[in-house]
């Protein structure tokens, strides 16, 4: 048993519009996989595939090496929680989670024992005999996951289950997920469009765009080398800074500024790439103040627009003729109108050929 | 279990039981129940159907009728009248009850009774009121208003819009209901946005609101459609199609012909043209509201 | 044995006369089982609908006439010519035509039970006096006194607004202004050119003129025509006999406060339509024995005479005692037994062309453009492709 | 905690002063109030009727109150009236009314509200094309069907029988309710059927637990439109039923309906406001209901 | 003309419910107001009070130095962008933005202007014809956005508009309405429960709680001086540490931890309080590494959870039996179990009374 969850050209069409194209996906025991991407790009479709919730037009999907392509959702050994928790409102927390463990025909102690469990593990014992309106937004989620843990299984499966609270919910939830998977030691397949929740609780993350997978790698990777400008635009908030110009004799050159490229960890490492390119430069990456003076590039700059977010201070400013944004210590006071000294490390940047966008 | 596509048929199997009833309703009943009346309408049928063909002998008789033509003429008038406005009064009281008025459902349930009311004898009642020498007329004059003429019942040029009044009354409190349901479901920012923009309440139900009650309109609508092609008991009780043939309606003649004159074969073929017409309507509408797309949410 | 009868007498007095047929036909043991749904058009449904099922009752009414006949032909129906022959129908019916009726291909389906006739013209006393003016005895003298009714404002002639009362009178007019052969001419015979003919334009006109008296009149149920009668704001109301249950309910006593000229006072004629029960066939031999029973009691005299009492219509026998009855059905009843009278045109022509020539005359009585002309030459081409 | 003590405020404060008797307010109550009277005009006229003799109605006036109250003509709808020879006037039907309309209530709402369901989460093939139809047979007159059915039901054994009437009011209820359904189901959440399958419910245990408890509003909607419509069916409770179930319609209708013989208005008023009671009842009863339930599921088309 | 809107005792009540108490609230020409709250605080009641959309139940409110307590909401000089946008679905973007300017009679070449003006400054000419349907989210904001401007009014009243969006787009879309601002400099209230908007957009923030303004002051007085606990907790993501404990002699003592309190800034100038009470400390003023150094307090913990966000890194521990999370650089390299020294500069933390639960 190599692989927990294992897709396999997977195709799926609603008529004559292709959702998902010849998707394959390996997901390993006990790992906690994120699928990230922008709204419309097919990840609750690829979800609710895995759970059996829509049929296939294409492909196999294999669970613990079982092919259940077929399969009805409730054999495939798999929980979900939904974006919208769907619990069942005319039921107690009690009865929403032991519906399926009745369908199931469970014997009567093993459903008590299974509920207790999961209430003490989630901390909803108190709510039991409440109904879903009377709960919470963040009581309600637990009792969406509540309803997945009962069941016992191997694969939890997560639809943007925290993109209808609020922040401060929102990032106490987070730590309760990862908490336990930390316990359960379970696969995990979460969907997300928030790159927060898929940095803070992904072994790997999967970027979809179009209803393919554009990189599967680790937070790490994703972030630090985005396979192309979608991943790297997309990951990071604020989101990186692009600069278009050309790589020329191991240099960036954008309008009349040159951007030595020394210590760039070229993709093809056979050389360094020449022609026209895009530099990505995360806001969080430029130094100011005292640091500067150890980047091989400054740079000043007049500053247009401050957001203070209490911990960061995010400044706007030029670029060579593009918008730029740079991230700075809450604590810095600086003003608008200002003028600012701003220091790069090319080997924290990110090259992407102009036309394929792909990395260099 | 199964690692190969399972059959198409099986899939989905407790679905297709359960539509079953609906399957054979729609197939056998309606289906088969309008095939058989086109077949008998080729033919000489009278009390009982039997299978004497007369080719188009029925048709050509029935186009050759005025009574016939008079019915759809009717139908027409009332239908268009009745559609128009029994909309638009049941959207208005819907709106006016809609302004967290007092005694809502007091309200709402008077002007809802008559629905549940049988049109044998609501038909009477308003028989009388309509009639001039001991209705609403009549009052009207004993009030001093010697040339006050209000009697649609007994004129034929207008008897059908007296019928008209009846058929709101009856079926106006069905549509506000709906509308009313319809209403509450709006987005209440919508109405605070025009508000803000300084847009009067009629212009923002004319421009926004009912733009946005498609859905309701399109269930009212088939409710109501239904009710004016099936007119009949209404007539009877009220007008019983007169004064002369004024009130005639198709569905009253299919009935007259089938019942009463014991032309099975005719009623055939005044329903059979009934049936077309709508199937010309309707099929078409139906594919486009209801086909194709999957969830409509 | 049960036997379930269907029929569409459901107000009072007819439901009175079902109970007489009802006591008779319990008398012999056997329960008569009650099955009333009011009005003819709905009642034919249900019957015709129980016929096709497969579910038939044991007995059910019909007008006389010839809307029995397909199902006759459709063998769902039981021939009761054993029945009428042992009973003696044939020498007892009088009129015969009812029998007649009840007959197709030689054989007997029905038994007829009463005579209801149309030919009635009701008149108001109180009218008459308030406009100082003497109660007609004709049609010619009713529609001569209009204008003075009119003037003295009361309406001339009450006629419900409901196409069955203006086929009704037209029928009427049509069986008291020609003659009987005419009439039979037009009817039995369906001669279109005796159709197109003089006699028959003087119904014709006749008709215009009934039209222009009852212009006024916008009440739609004959009864509360008839209440115009009554009170005195109307001059006439023609009528079947059973407009007569309404002046007794009002406590009127004919002669003094109301006429009834039967025949419009012009030919003093009655037609005889009326009422038959029909025996669908059925499996159950004990209920066909019923059946029988059934059949062969209601022609008895005894029947004959607790029924039309009840129902305030004739006897189809002229052998029975019926001095109980009130002045008008004396009038009726000596009309019968001089032979003055006509079939009912139900029994002539089928339901198909009586509805389309009802159609005509409800037309022509509420649109008075329809020219005298128009409305015969339309009668002419109904009774041209009648069959 | 801000609490600036302010100094006394002038002006316009506080909650802006509605008189009562505003246009707006005269407008909207007036209007509410006349279309409430005309609506309730016919009824009175009815009701002051019904305790009328019938020698006050023959003088003429209909919106003129009762000289002298009488309760006959109530008593008689109810109890006395004859339907050809039984004289038990409305009460009689009124059980055979009962007895039709809950079964065929249930079943037509079962069968709509199942059909409604299959058409919105288990969708299969050609699914469309059969509601389709059902919508076209919402149009055909009534009387049209009559034969085929009395047919139909021959055939399988049914003619004649309750079963057949319900039968019969379970398929022409079938085209309406089932849209109402089906919008209704439509519009609810597509994530709670998902979880039910995932909990591994089948088709009816998802229908039975998980969608009917939170359909409650929608099948207030189609009882109303069903008991209304059954309640006061005549046409099919006399044709395919035998006379021991007619319907409480068959008695109202042999009330009002006799052609030949007196008309007794007073009765003839009083039965049917007995027959509609009922429905109204139900309307009464819930109102409230009703108006949530199509604003929850049938509008959403 | 000194305050834009001048709110003064206001009430409100539905029923027997009082959802606003005796609030007051004057905004200054220009200014940009963000009222932040925790769901059901009364935001959107105090907004649409001020809109004329709900009738108060006493107090008065003045706008532009007129008296508007019983105007129109039209009449008021306001405009509205509602949190459900609440375009009107079946008009085209231009006729969205018309309808209520055609109501008012304007000449045409007016409306054109003003259209002109507001889809150029919004960037929607190419959407003018379509309709809200065709638009995606970030677009329909802008368009209610515009509804708003080509109104032409001083005061701009917002309610959520961001919190239906993910997380990328509202950080656009964020920037697009401080840009707004600036270019308009109009009075501008903002509703919202994201403590980053807040922060990022206001010139002053009022924190909200039970119908009643808690604190009103600039992003950096929230932050940095928290009225009270409520407030300290509300404000900061990942929120702020407590330790319950007693200040005593100068310093303050949680279990058996001492955190000298030299530096700080009592409220109460006069000395320093006494007694049980709570310390809060932000996650990032919590420093590592040598830095630690510098700081008066030191403790060593041990790691118990980290979450990476890609530009940061929170890390979970226990501080005297109480949970404690500290966020670190993005590119710090540490793992679970592991020791990790901590120092604190109390004069960047916050006291507040056990009792009252008011800063110290
Ligand atoms: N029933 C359907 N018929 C046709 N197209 C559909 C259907 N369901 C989804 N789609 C399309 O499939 C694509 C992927 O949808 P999906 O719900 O998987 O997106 P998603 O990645 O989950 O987006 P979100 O973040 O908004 O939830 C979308 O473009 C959507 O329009
Ligand atoms: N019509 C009403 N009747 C009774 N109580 C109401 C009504 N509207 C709002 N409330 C109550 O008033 C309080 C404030 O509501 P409000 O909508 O202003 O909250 P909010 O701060 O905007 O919250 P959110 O962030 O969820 O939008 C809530 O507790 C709510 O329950
Ligand atoms: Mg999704
Ligand atoms: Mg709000």
């Amino acid at each position: 048993m190599k692989n927990s969850v294992e897709i396999k050209n997977l195709d799926l069409q609603f008529g004559a519009v292709k959702v998902l194209q010849n998707l394959n996906l390996e997901i390993g025991k006990g790992e906690f996989l994120v699928l990230l991407g922008s709204s419309g790009c097919g990840k609750s479709t690829l979800l609710n595939c895995i759970a059996g919730l829509l049929d296939v037009s294409g492909g196999q999907i294999h669970i613990n090496d079982r092919n259940v392509t077929w399969a009805e959702p409730s054999e495939r050994g798999i929980g979900m929680v939904f974006q919208s928790y769907a619990l069942y409102p005319q039921m107690t927390v009690e009865g929403n989670l032991s519906f399926g463990l009745k369908n199931a025909k469970l014997p009567k102690s093993e459903i008590e024992t299974r509920i207790k469990h999961a209430s003490e593990v989630l901390q909803i014992e108190p709510l039991l005999k409440r109904k879903p309106a009377a709960l919470s937004g963040g009581q309600r989620q637990r009792v969406a996951i509540g309803r997945a843990l009962v069941r016992d299984v191997d694969v939890f499966l997560f639809d943007e289950p925290l993109s209808n609270l609020d922040a401060k919910l929102r990032a106490d939830l987070r730590v309760e997920i990862k908490r336990l998977h930390h316990k359960l030691q379970n696969t995990m397949i979460y969907v997300t469009h928030d790159q927060i929740e898929a940095m803070t609780l992904a072994d790997r993350i999967a970027i979809m765009r179009g209803g393919q997978i554009m990189q599967l790698g680790s937070p790490d990777e994703i972030y630090g080398r985005p396979v192309n400008k979608y991943v790297a635009d997309f990951i990071g908030s604020p989101s990186m800074n692009f600069l278009d110009g050309q790589v020329k004799n191991g240099a960036f050159q954008v309008g009349d500024l040159t951007i030595p490229l020394d210590g760039y960890d070229f993709a093809d490492s056979s050389g360094s790439a020449e022609g026209p390119a895009t530099i990505g430069i995360r806001p969080e990456h430029v130094v100011t103040g005292e640091l500067v003076e150890n980047t091989p590039f400054q740079i000043e700059v007049e500053i247009n627009l401050i957001e203070p977010t209490g911990s960061d201070t995010l400044v706007d400013c030029e670029v060579a003729g593009h918008h730029f944004r740079v991230r700075m210590d809450g604590q810095s006071k600086v003003s608008v109108g200002e003028k600012l000294r701003l220091g790069l490390a090319p080997s924290k940047a990110s090259l992407f050929d102009a036309k394929t966008e792909l990395r260099l | 279990m199964a690692s190969t596509r399972p059959n198409q048929l099986f899939r989905n199997k407790s679905a297709k039981i359960a539509a079953i009833p609906m399957i054979v309703t729609a197939l056998f009943v309606f289906v088969g129940g309008t095939i058989w009346t086109v077949v008998y309408s080729f033919t000489k049928s009278g009390l009982l159907p039997r299978l004497k063909w007369v080719g188009l002998d029925q048709y050509e008789r029935l186009w050759a009728t005025r009574k016939w033509l008079v019915s759809i003429e009717n139908l027409a008038i009332y239908g268009l009248c009745m559609l128009v406005l029994v909309f638009v009064i049941g959207f208005i009281l819907a709106a006016l009850i809609d302004q967290k008025i007092r005694f809502e459902d007091t309200i709402r349930t008077v002007i809802l009774y008559p629905y549940a009311l049988s049109f044998v004898v609501t038909g009477l009642v308003w028989q009388w009121i309509l009639n001039p020498d001991f209705g609403v007329q009549n009052v009207v004059r004993g009030w001093g208003w010697e040339s006050f003429t209000f009697d649609p019942l007994y004129n034929a040029d207008i008897a059908i819009y007296g019928v008209l009044i009846a058929g709101l009354w009856q079926g106006s409190g069905l549509v506000m209901v709906l509308m009313l349901a319809g209403l509450r479901g709006i987005d209440q920012d919508v109405w605070k946005a025009s508000r803000v923009d300084g847009i009067p309440a009629w212009k923002a139900y004319i421009f926004i609101i009912i733009p946005m009650m498609r859905p309701v309109f399109v269930t009212t609508l088939v409710i109501v459609v239904t009710g004016i092609v099936k007119i009949y008991d209404l007539i009877v009780a009220q007008t019983g199609g007169g004064p002369g043939i004024a009130t005639e309606v198709p569905a009253k003649y299919v009935y007259d012909m089938m019942f009463q004159a014991n032309n099975l074969g005719q009623g055939f073929a005044a329903s059979t043209m009934m049936l077309v017409t709508v199937a010309l309507i309707v099929i078409p509408w139906a594919i486009l509201e209801f086909g194709g797309s999957k969830r409509h949410d | 044995e049960d036997l379930e009868v269907m029929h569409w007498w459901t107000s009072g007095g007819e439901a009175a006369a079902v109970g007489e047929l009802a006591k008779a036909f319990d008398a012999t043991g056997n329960t008569w089982v009650d099955a009333a749904i009011a009005g003819g058009d709905a009642a034919r449904a249900v019957m015709v609908s129980r016929l096709t099922g497969g579910d038939p009752m044991g007995a059910f009414q019909f007008n006389h006439g010839r809307q029995a006949e397909e199902l006759i032909e459709a063998g769902l129906l039981r021939d009761i010519t054993d029945i009428a022959e042992a009973e003696g129908w044939k020498d007892i019916v009088n009129p015969p035509s009812l029998l007649e009726s009840c007959t197709v291909d030689g054989r007997i389906y029905c038994a007829p039970v009463n005579i209801h006739s149309w030919q009635w013209l009701w008149l108001s006393h109180k009218a008459y006096e308030d406009a100082g003016l003497d109660v007609p005895t004709n049609w010619d003298e009713f529609v001569a006194s209009s204008a003075s009714l009119n003037a003295a404002g009361k309406l001339p002639l009450a006629l419900g607004q409901q196409g069955w009362q203006q086929r009704g009178m037209f029928n009427v007019l049509f069986a008291a202004l020609v003659p009987n052969d005419v009439f039979l001419a037009v009817y039995d015979e369906k001669d279109a050119d005796v159709a197109a003919g003089a006699d028959v334009s003087r119904v014709f006109a006749a008709a215009a003129d009934a039209r222009d008296m009852a212009v006024k009149s916008t009440v739609q149920n004959w009864n509360d025509a008839t209440n115009l009668v009554i009170t005195g704001q109307a001059g006439g109301q023609i009528m079947g006999d059973w407009a007569q249950g309404e002046f007794a309910v009002a406590g009127q006593v004919a002669g003094t406060d109301y006429s009834c000229l039967p025949g419009l006072g012009v030919t003093e004629v009655l037609s005889t339509g009326g009422d038959a029960f029909y025996f669908p066939v059925m499996k159950d031999d004990t209920k066909t024995a019923a059946q029988s029973e059934l059949a062969a009691l209601m022609l008895r005299p005894a029947t004959q005479v607790s029924f039309n009492l009840a129902k305030g219509s004739l006897p189809v026998r002229g052998d029975i005692d019926m001095s109980t009855a009130n002045d008008c059905m004396q009038k009726g009843l000596g009309l019968l037994a001089n032979g003055a009278i006509l079939p009912d045109t139900a029994q002539l022509v089928t339901p198909d062309t009586a509805e389309q020539i009802s159609t005509l005359f409800i037309e022509f009585f509420a649109d008075t453009s329809i020219t005298v002309e128009d409305a015969q030459a339309q009668f002419v081409k109904i009774i041209a492709t009648a069959e | 905690m801000i609490d600036t003590p302010s100094t006394p405020l002038t002006g316009p404060q506080g909650p802006k002063p509605r008189k009562s008797f505003s246009r707006r307010n005269i407008f909207l109550y007036g209007t509410l109030l006349t279309i409430a009277l005309f609506y309730a005009l016919p009824l009175y006229v009815m009701f002051v009727t019904s305790l009328k003799g019938m020698p006050e109605i023959r003088l003429g006036n209909v919106f003129s109150p009762p000289l002298e109250v009488t309760f006959e003509p109530w008593v008689k709808a109810w109890s006395e009236a004859c339907t050809g020879l039984t004289c038990n006037g409305l009460s009689t039907g009124f059980w055979n009314s009962v007895q039709i309309t809950i079964p065929s209530v249930i079943l037509s709402i079962i069968i709509a509200s199942v059909n409604g369901y299959a058409l919105s989460n288990w969708k299969f093939k050609g699914a469309d094309a059969f509601f389709t139809i059902l919508i076209f047979g919402a149009f055909i007159p009534y009387q049209v069907m009559l034969y085929p059915i009395v047919i139909m039901l021959r055939e399988i054994g049914l003619y004649g029988s309750l079963g057949g009437l319900v039968l019969v009011h379970t398929v022409f209820g079938m085209p309406i309710l089932t849209l109402l359904f089906r919008n209704y189901f439509t519009s609810l959440p597509e994530e709670l059927f998902k979880a039910a399958r995932v909990d591994g419910a089948g088709f009816w245990r998802i229908y039975t637990q998980v969608m009917v408890p939170m359909s409650l509003p929608i099948f207030t909607v189609a009882v109303i439109l069903q008991v209304t419509g059954i309640w006061n069916d005549f046409l099919f409770g006399v044709v395919y039923t035998s006379p021991d179930n007619y319907p409480m319609t068959v008695s109202l209708n042999n009330i009002v309906n006799s052609t030949q013989g007196v008309k007794e208005y007073n009765v003839n008023m009083a039965a049917t406001i007995l027959t509609g009671l009922v429905p109204l009842s139900i309307y009464f009863v819930s109102g409230r209901l009703f108006v949530r339930g199509i604003a929850a599921g049938a509008v959403k088309g």
